[in-house]
């Protein structure tokens, strides 16, 4: 029973690492961001300010039960993915949840916020909600299939599916990481990340200026407020993710921080350079060169 | 559609636009039924004042509210060619917390940046309106105090202030991109103070407010307040 | 140009031509005959090209006038077409069907000058002021500066000076005469 | 017992009386015809009861005292006896049909009518070939008669050609007597057989001219020219007479004098039937004319009955029971629907929609039809499975396949003209008006072909085990169709349990049977109940519903392969009705009853080829075939996959699911299509994986479930109609679940069969609620709904767990499909099959969200304002099934346990591991309950958190949005949902273009081309077809020496 508290309590604490440091990594790329245009840029406390002003907005407004649920759904898949993960490798207490799944529940947990999201923001019945929805999951059709393959060809490699199995078996050494031993399938998962993070050339689900910021048109005050925690967390995680699949996992906090910082900043990196995409020409893209890599990282072991 | 409106002597439905009017449909089952736009499709709730509760935490709030100005891309006249540099490396406005949101809904802060035509009162009145509180106005140039250059024109209105609760008047005729930095500074100065509490001025003084932009707005096609 | 004239001459009652270039001309046409008289430039003389409609408020005379453009585009000419209707029933003769987008023009007259032109699609919707319940604005007898000053609530202590006046005292404060 | 040398007296006597004392008034000699039918009708009855019940022996009768050849001898035996009663049968009830006609027509059409039908006793009886020439010729020319007293300009033309057909024909019938003679010395049937002229060179041409002769008298294709057109020409009552009567006793003929020909002949005529068969129903395709379509059909089945005599040898003493079982179907069916056609009195066959409005008829035209087909319960389904299985167990493999080819065309155009009746406009035409006695002949064949179903399985020794309880349940059922709705389910929902409980014990202890009941009867319970929204009488559903539930649970019973393919069939016609319920349905039904059509002519194909290696028709013959085993594995799995509408076979599915009513959609896509699965499942048990045949099929099958999957999910996503949507849905379910058990391994069998479990659940919500919607709002169109959250709380709630369900979201249940089949696709090395599969997975999504968004979220519309929750009738059952999701969510053992276990007996590796509540493969590992928990106690708390940190939000209005600082105008411009997914459309689009569609079109348009390029033989000119005839024999006679 006390191990349970305990157990509780460090889920707590990592998970309020991981929103700081989320809440944090968002503003310094940001920052990284606003410097490449040759400007200063926000604050690095910036996040911070703007969420405690969203959580103290006085009035808001809700257009139904399912725009209420919907933030609580996409926070909960952030939270839930969060808690299915593990975050550093040899902890007793900072594995989480972990043990109750494995990879597969992870790559289907992320479709619970998503879905949620979804749902929420269609009874705002906004159309431009609906648009942001409609071609974000046409997007993340083809995004998964470039990370399914690369999945598929680890859990081939370590023939296992548990991440705690994966994150051991590429222990001892920077050699043994993923990115060395599979590199194909590295290459193809770090493709599908650019589509899984939005950030340009990926970004036309949120187009602000078209469609203004899509899914959460409507989305205000505290319910954005979730929003915005929610996507703190789920960057830190996604990228916590990968690291674990192929980049060695973590052996402590610092590990994890600057590991998940570079896998967040590629995203980042190319967000800079490239333009955006049109949908089918996003859509398409991920059939081309990351399928076709993560088809070869899967003959290898054929 | 019917046409139930005949008695177009009210002054209110001479300018009920089409889609606005009573209509009768039959539903699946054949059953005819009216419909009033204007009961049906929107809430007619009226705003109420929203008093801070605490204010040893409302002063901390007050902080961070006046760090985060969301300022809501809206552009009125010749002043929103003003607001774009903002964002450039050389005013970059983003050190000071104001960034630029699409939506009404996340904004805190509506820049109206010029003369207003009573059309485009009508859009800014229903943009304001659909800002969650506490929200701020932020009024530039001598068109927006007197009327400006077009004090006697019949199409544009003269002080913005009968309309809506302005914050921070910027005079100039146009200001430039640094008078508009120091309105933001001024508006911040005021939100730390507690002193920028327009939502709640609007909600209290509503019915004023509303006869006076009704006064000019005749088609305003809408229940009172736009949620 | 000048055949051109010559020959709608013969056809339609027409006077004031005036030259404004060699590639451009005004003339004054009777309002009855100006929507053939446009029909037969369009479709004789290759006028193809519809400019603009607008009006001119002659009060005095209690008549509107009304400006007609039309370019060639083959041969690079332009006409204007004026004709006077009376000011107080307003009415003229659409032509929309000649172009889709003089209904547009209509509309604006019959908003702004309250000309009205029987048939045109949509006329009597409103164009840019919504909720107009006034007389039309472009009246010479509407007054803008009484309307604005009843309607916007003018701000009190503003003073309106001469820019000439005003400049030469500020920056010539010496000049005195 | 009266002699039947008093058939010829009665009627030759009667008809001379009626010739001499000829004033006497038409009515009356019309009467006394009748009554002289009546009369040798029963005397032919007596003789063949008598004979079939071994009361009489065969007895030979010697006119003019002397014994052959010295005078014409008659016979009555069994097989005399019976076809002397069917012409006896249809001459009365032909004349009963005619009976105005006839009076109208006057003396002499009664009198020849009299001598036709003595003439054809006479040709059934006689054993002497030139008495049987004289009264072929008395035939031919009193059927002369009867089309040329039909007066029009066509029967006079149609009358000379028949006669000048039919005068070269009896030439050479002669001449071949002639020569017989001239061999033999003996006039007497059965001296000739003795005498065995065939063998001489001389004897053969004998022979052949005597066989030629009565082949062509069979009308056989392509020498039938003179033969169609006389059906067309004459009256449908005459035209009855002549398919049913004229036919059969020329049948008879042939089969009496097929001793004579040697065995080398054999062959040639085979081949000439089956192309009479092939090529007479290939043209039958062309038609649009209801009279000359069964006339091609008629020839055809005559054909088929050649072909099988010609098949004799290899077909043993099963010959007389396939024959005649096929013959009767013929006679009966083929009458009927001359008779029919006299009544409908329309010659086009679209305009036989106002059959509808007289329901009787209506089952009778459906019967017939059937009949003709060869479906359960009518006799000709067992002479036709009789007939491929003697036909395999003696290898002839080819002929089964021309047979089954041929077979497969006739259905073709019997069944536009049948689902065209079923569903065309009907309103413009006139109202059909029936006399008694035009009424009494169908009613008495078509009950009829009952009782010969009936009959005829008793012969057939696997349908031994055939269950008729559920069948007279139907018979009940249709019986009280004329009864409220609610009274109809309450008891068939009776008669449904009553049912599970008395098969339960028979499927105890297998679960994989067990799951299977639960789906099919358990299915049929809750849709059952579903249907106490309907109000009204609902005619025909209830008999059809339960037609098609009795035919699954006999597939769940069966002990054979008889017993799967009667099952099977009897759960097409049932499904073929239910779903051609629906408004546009007509060209989908015709489609979905094409591929069943061929679907199960393929897997009696392939289940001959099973019992020619095994011996015996035992379910064990499905393990290890040992004839062409890749053949006839695939071509049973086609059968079974043309349900499953796995990729290819997939066509049909989508309008006609589309276009089928709430409950009705649930039956056709949550049960029926399992159907496919089960049969999936026998099959791949019984080939096993090992086998190089086994291991290639299983390739392709893993491919096909993966392209359906991909096909049907991207297509759902692109549909307009929430039931389409629905409907390519379950093709791409249906991929999942055939991909699974193509995977034959514990892991991928555990997926398939749980999906199997799954989909049901889910699609079942899914399909009654999206039904009851579209019932509710009139269409099923998407966007035309939204915003109905508000007005249809329980719905939206229902189609959310559904569809999370659906997408494999955990912590619900479809996580765990999803979940082993990763797991077995890594285990299995189905990386490639897999990944198309998990991605078709991710594109539901899309049209999951479309569905619930499009429906239930966005804009309300104006008319919609009002709309109450769906019928409670409809959410009662969906409750019921959202309860069972949710307990195997939270407890997924329930069901992967048990499924574990059973699977263990022929996956012995892989299985699962259970500790506690945590499964665990050699791969990964997955905590059902604790996941649920975890996300529950997390969704609660951030909920309270939102709450706490959310001001008072204030409710407002569906228009109260930003949009730009304008506001919405209506909720339709508003709502987004009109071709949602354009841009994904633009860019995978390409992958729904309709390849499939295509090649069945270009399939279906070959065969019409062919169809008309074969036509073109018909010129309608008797010299041509005089021609035709000549050129036949000729071809024929160098082909024979």
């Amino acid at each position: 029973m006390d191990n349970i508290i305990l157990k509780l309590l460090f889920t707590l604490l990592g998970l309020f690492i991981v929103l700081n440091w989320g809440l944090l990594m968002s503003a310094i790329m940001q920052k990284i961001v606003a410097r490449v245009a040759g400007r200063h840029g926000i604050p690095f406390y910036q996040p911070w300010i703007d969420l405690i002003k969203l959580y103290t907005k006085r009035t808001a407004i809700t257009h139904g039960i399912m725009f209420y649920l919907g933030p609580v759904f996409r926070l909960g898949g952030g939270v839930g993915m969060f808690l299915f993960i593990p975050l550093i490798y040899g902890s007793e207490y900072f594995t989480n949840f972990s043990w109750s799944g494995d990879l597969i529940l992870i790559l289907y947990f992320q479709f619970f916020g998503m879905l949620g999201m979804a749902l929420g923001a269609g009874e705002g019945g906004h159309p431009n909600s609906v648009i942001g929805i409609s071609r974000g999951l046409a997007q993340f059709t083809t995004v998964e299939v470039p990370m399914t393959l690369a999945v598929i060809s680890i859990a081939v490699q370590y023939q296992t599916l548990s991440i705690t199995e994966i994150v051991a078996a590429q222990q001892g050494g920077i050699l043994n990481w993923t990115l060395f031993t599979n590199p194909l399938a590295t290459a193809a998962a770090m493709l599908s990340l650019l589509g899984a993070f939005r950030h340009a050339p990926f970004n036309l689900v949120k187009a602000p200026n078209e469609i203004p910021i899509g899914p959460p048109t409507e989305y205000h005050s505290s319910f954005l407020g979730v929003l915005r925690t929610n996507n703190a967390i789920l960057h830190v995680i996604e990228a916590v993710l990968f690291m674990n699949l192929f980049f060695g996992g973590a052996t402590n906090w610092f590990e994890l921080i600057l590991k998940s910082f570079l896998i967040y900043f590629w995203s980042v990196f190319v967000g800079v350079v490239f333009p955006r995409f049109r949908i089918e020409q996003s859509v398409a893209w991920f059939l081309k060169v990351p399928l076709v890599i993560g088809i070869l990282a899967i003959i290898i072991f054929i | 559609m019917s046409d139930i409106n005949n008695n177009t002597n009210n002054k209110e439905d001479k300018f009920l636009a089409e889609e606005n009017k009573k209509r009768t449909v039959i539903g699946p089952d054949g059953i005819e039924f009216e419909i009033d736009p204007l009961k049906d499709y929107f809430c007619d709730q009226k705003p109420e004042v929203r008093d801070p509760k605490n204010k040893v935490v409302e002063k901390f709030i007050n902080w961070a509210r006046a760090e985060s100005l969301w300022v809501l891309g809206f552009g009125t006249g010749c002043g929103s060619i003003e607001i774009p540099p903002l964002l450039t490396p050389r005013f970059d406005a983003a050190r000071f917390g104001v960034q630029m949101r699409a939506t009404p809904r996340q904004s805190s802060v509506i820049i109206i940046s010029g003369y207003l035509a009573v059309k485009t009162l009508k859009r800014v009145i229903r943009s304001y309106e659909q800002m969650q509180s506490p929200k701020y106005v932020l009024a530039l140039g001598s068109c927006t105090i007197n009327g400006g250059m077009y004090y006697d024109s019949y199409n544009t209105i003269n002080r913005l202030d009968y309309y809506m609760p302005v914050d921070v008047y910027v005079a100039g005729c146009m200001p430039r991109p640094e008078a508009l930095l120091a309105g933001f500074n001024k508006l911040k100065e005021r939100i730390k103070a507690g002193r920028a509490e327009g939502a709640n001025e609007y909600a209290e003084k509503f019915d004023w407010y509303k006869a006076n932009q009704k006064k000019i707005i005749k088609d305003w096609n809408m229940p009172d307040y736009n949620w | 140009m000048k055949s051109i004239i010559n020959d709608i001459k013969t056809r339609f009652e027409i006077s004031d031509i005036v030259k404004q270039r060699d590639n451009f001309n005004f003339l004054t046409c009777k309002k009855e005959q100006t929507v053939s008289l446009i029909t037969h430039l369009k479709n004789i003389e290759g006028f193809s090209h519809f400019v603009l409609l607008t009006a001119v408020d002659w009060i005095e005379e209690g008549k509107f006038q009304l400006t007609y453009i039309l370019n060639n585009p083959d041969k690079k000419i332009d006409i204007g077409i004026r004709t006077f209707i009376e000011r107080e029933t307003a009415t003229m003769d659409s032509a929309h069907h000649l172009w889709e987008h003089v209904a547009t023009y209509q509309r604006e007259l019959k908003e702004m000058f309250g000309i009205d032109f029987p048939g045109s699609p949509r006329v009597d919707e409103s164009f840019i002021l919504e909720g107009w319940d006034d007389i039309p604005p472009y009246r010479r007898d509407f007054d803008t500066k009484k309307y604005s000053e009843e309607t916007f609530f003018p701000r009190e202590g503003r003073t309106t000076n001469d820019p000439t006046e005003y400049m030469k005292k500020k920056l010539y404060p010496d000049e005195e005469k | 017992m009266v002699s039947p040398i008093h058939i010829i007296t009665i009627s030759l006597g009667i008809a001379f009386a009626l010739g001499i004392f000829g004033n006497l008034p038409k009515k009356i000699s019309a009467i006394i015809m009748l009554i002289a039918i009546g009369a040798i009708t029963f005397i032919s009855a007596q003789w063949a009861y008598a004979l079939y019940f071994g009361n009489a022996e065969t007895t030979q009768i010697f006119t003019a005292g002397f014994k052959p050849p010295y005078s014409i001898n008659l016979q009555m035996g069994i097989y005399e006896a019976f076809f002397s009663l069917l012409i006896n049968i249809i001459g009365l009830l032909g004349g009963i049909y005619l009976f105005n006609t006839l009076v109208k027509q006057g003396k002499n059409a009664i009198i020849v009518f009299l001598i036709l039908i003595m003439g054809l006793n006479v040709i059934v009886l006689t054993q002497d070939i030139f008495n049987l020439f004289v009264f072929l010729e008395v035939q031919s020319i009193a059927t002369a008669g009867l089309i040329v007293l039909h007066k029009n300009k066509d029967s006079i033309s149609s009358g000379f050609k028949y006669m000048l057909a039919t005068g070269i024909i009896a030439g050479l019938l002669l001449i071949g007597i002639i020569f017989s003679y001239y061999f033999t010395g003996s006039l007497n049937i059965a001296d000739i057989i003795n005498a065995n002229i065939g063998l001489s060179k001389g004897g053969a041409v004998a022979v052949f001219l005597i066989l030629i002769a009565i082949v062509l008298e069979l009308k056989p294709f392509p020498a039938n020219g003179w033969a169609i057109d006389v059906y067309q020409s004459v009256k449908p009552g005459f035209a009855a007479i002549i398919s049913a009567g004229s036919a059969s006793a020329a049948f008879f003929v042939l089969y009496k004098i097929l001793p004579i020909v040697p065995e080398n002949f054999y062959n040639v005529i085979s081949a000439l039937g089956i192309i009479t068969f092939i090529g007479s129903n290939l043209i039958g395709i062309k038609q649009t004319n209801t009279n000359r379509l069964l006339g091609y059909s008629s020839i055809g089945q005559m054909g088929l009955l050649i072909t099988i005599l010609g098949l004799s040898p290899y077909l043993g003493d099963k010959l007389t029971f396939i024959a005649f079982a096929i013959l009767i179907s013929h006679y009966l069916a083929k009458a009927g629907l001359f008779w029919l056609s006299g009544i409908v009195k329309q010659q086009n066959i679209k305009n036989w929609s106002n059959l509808r409005k007289k329901p009787v008829l209506m089952v009778l035209f459906g019967t017939f039809i059937f009949t003709l087909l060869g479906f359960p319960p009518f006799p000709s389904f067992f002479g036709k499975w009789e007939l491929i299985m003697q036909l395999s167990a003696s290898g002839q493999f080819i002929w089964m396949a021309l047979i089954l080819v041929g077979s497969f065309i006739e259905g073709i155009y019997l069944f536009r003209w049948f689902s065209n009746s079923l569903k065309s406009e009907n309103s413009k035409l006139p109202e059909i008006k029936i006399s008694l006695n035009k009424f009494i002949p169908p009613v008495i064949f078509g009950v009829a072909t009952y009782g010969f179903g009936y009959f005829a399985g008793t012969f057939v020794e696997a349908a031994g085990a055939i269950n008729y309880i559920p069948l007279l349940f139907i018979a009940f059922i249709a019986l009280i169709d004329f009864l409220p709705a609610w009274t109809k389910n309450t008891i068939s929902i009776a008669g449904v349990i009553a049912y599970i409980f008395y098969l339960y014990p028979s499927v105890e202890g297998d679960l994989l049977r067990q799951i299977f009941l639960g789906i099919f009867l358990g299915g049929a319970v809750i849709t059952l109940f579903s249907g106490y929204y309907y109000k009204g009488k609902r005619l025909g559903f209830y008999p059809m519903a339960l037609a098609m539930f009795a035919g699954l649970a006999m597939l769940i019973t069966a002990t054979n392969l008889f017993e799967i393919l009667y099952g099977w069939e009897l759960m097409t016609i049932g499904s073929y009705f239910l779903l051609i319920r629906g408004k546009k349905s007509l060209p989908h039904g015709y489609s979905y009853m094409m591929f069943s059509l061929g679907g199960s002519y393929t897997m009696m194909f392939g289940f001959a080829l099973a019992f020619a290696g095994f011996g015996n028709l035992d379910l064990q013959a499905l393990s290890g075939i040992t004839v062409y085993p890749t053949l006839a594995y695939s071509l049973i799995l086609i059968g079974f996959m043309t349900k499953t509408a796995s990729f290819g076979l997939h066509i049909w599915l989508p309008g006609a699911h589309g276009e089928a009513v709430a409950d009705i959609h649930f039956m056709a896509s949550a049960i029926l299509l399992k159907a496919g699965v089960f049969g999936i499942i026998l099959v791949l048990l019984g080939m096993g994986a090992e086998a190089i045949y086994a291991k290639n099929i299983l390739f392709v099958l893993g491919w096909i479930g993966a392209i359906s999957a991909l096909i049907g999910n991207v297509a759902a996503s692109f549909q307009e109609s929430a039931k389409r949507l629905l409907a390519w849905s379950s093709i791409g379910q249906l991929g999942y679940i055939v991909f699974g058990l193509a995977m034959m391994s514990h892991l991928g069998w555990t997926a398939g069969l749980f999906y199997t479990i799954t989909h049901f659940l889910y699609k079942g919500v899914l399909f009654l609620i999206i039904g009851g919607i579209a019932l509710k709002l009139g269409t099923p169109l998407m966007y035309k709904m939204g915003g109905l959250i508000k007005k249809m709380p329980f719905s939206f709630i229902a189609v959310l767990i559904a569809i999370i369900t659906l997408a494999g979201v955990p912590p619900l249940v479809g996580f765990a499909g999803k979940w082993l089949f990763y797991n077995a696709i890594i285990s299995e090395g189905f990386y490639f099959q897999g990944v198309v599969v998990l991605f078709s997975g991710i594109v539901a999504f899309l049209y999951l969200f479309r569905l619930i968004h499009t429906i239930f979220l966005g804009q309300l519309k104006d008319e919609h304002r009002n709309v109450k929750e769906i019928s409670v009738w409809l959410l009662i059952p969906v409750y019921l099934l959202l309860f069972a999701i949710m307990i195997i969510s939270a407890k997924p053992e329930f069901i992967l346990k048990p499924l574990g276990n059973y699977l263990i007996s022929y996956f012995p590796t892989g299985a699962l591991t259970w500790n506690e509540t945590m499964v665990s493969t050699a791969l990964g590992h997955w905590d059902g309950y604790w996941i649920m928990m975890i996300v529950g106690v997390m969704f609660v708390i951030l909920l309270a958190w939102l709450i706490i940190t959310n001001a008072k939000a204030q409710k407002v209005k569906q228009f109260n949005m930003v949009y730009a600082a304008e506001r919405p105008f209506r909720p339709e411009t508003t709502h987004m949902a009109h071709n949602m997914f354009a841009g994904y459309n633009k860019a995978l689009g390409f992958l729904i273009a309709p390849y499939v569609t295509n090649f069945w079109n270009w399939i279906s348009n070959f065969v019409y081309d062919t169809a008309g390029f074969v036509r073109r033989i018909y010129s309608g000119n008797g010299q041509t077809y005089v021609l035709h005839i000549v050129a036949y024999i000729m071809v024929i006679y160098f082909i024979i020496f």
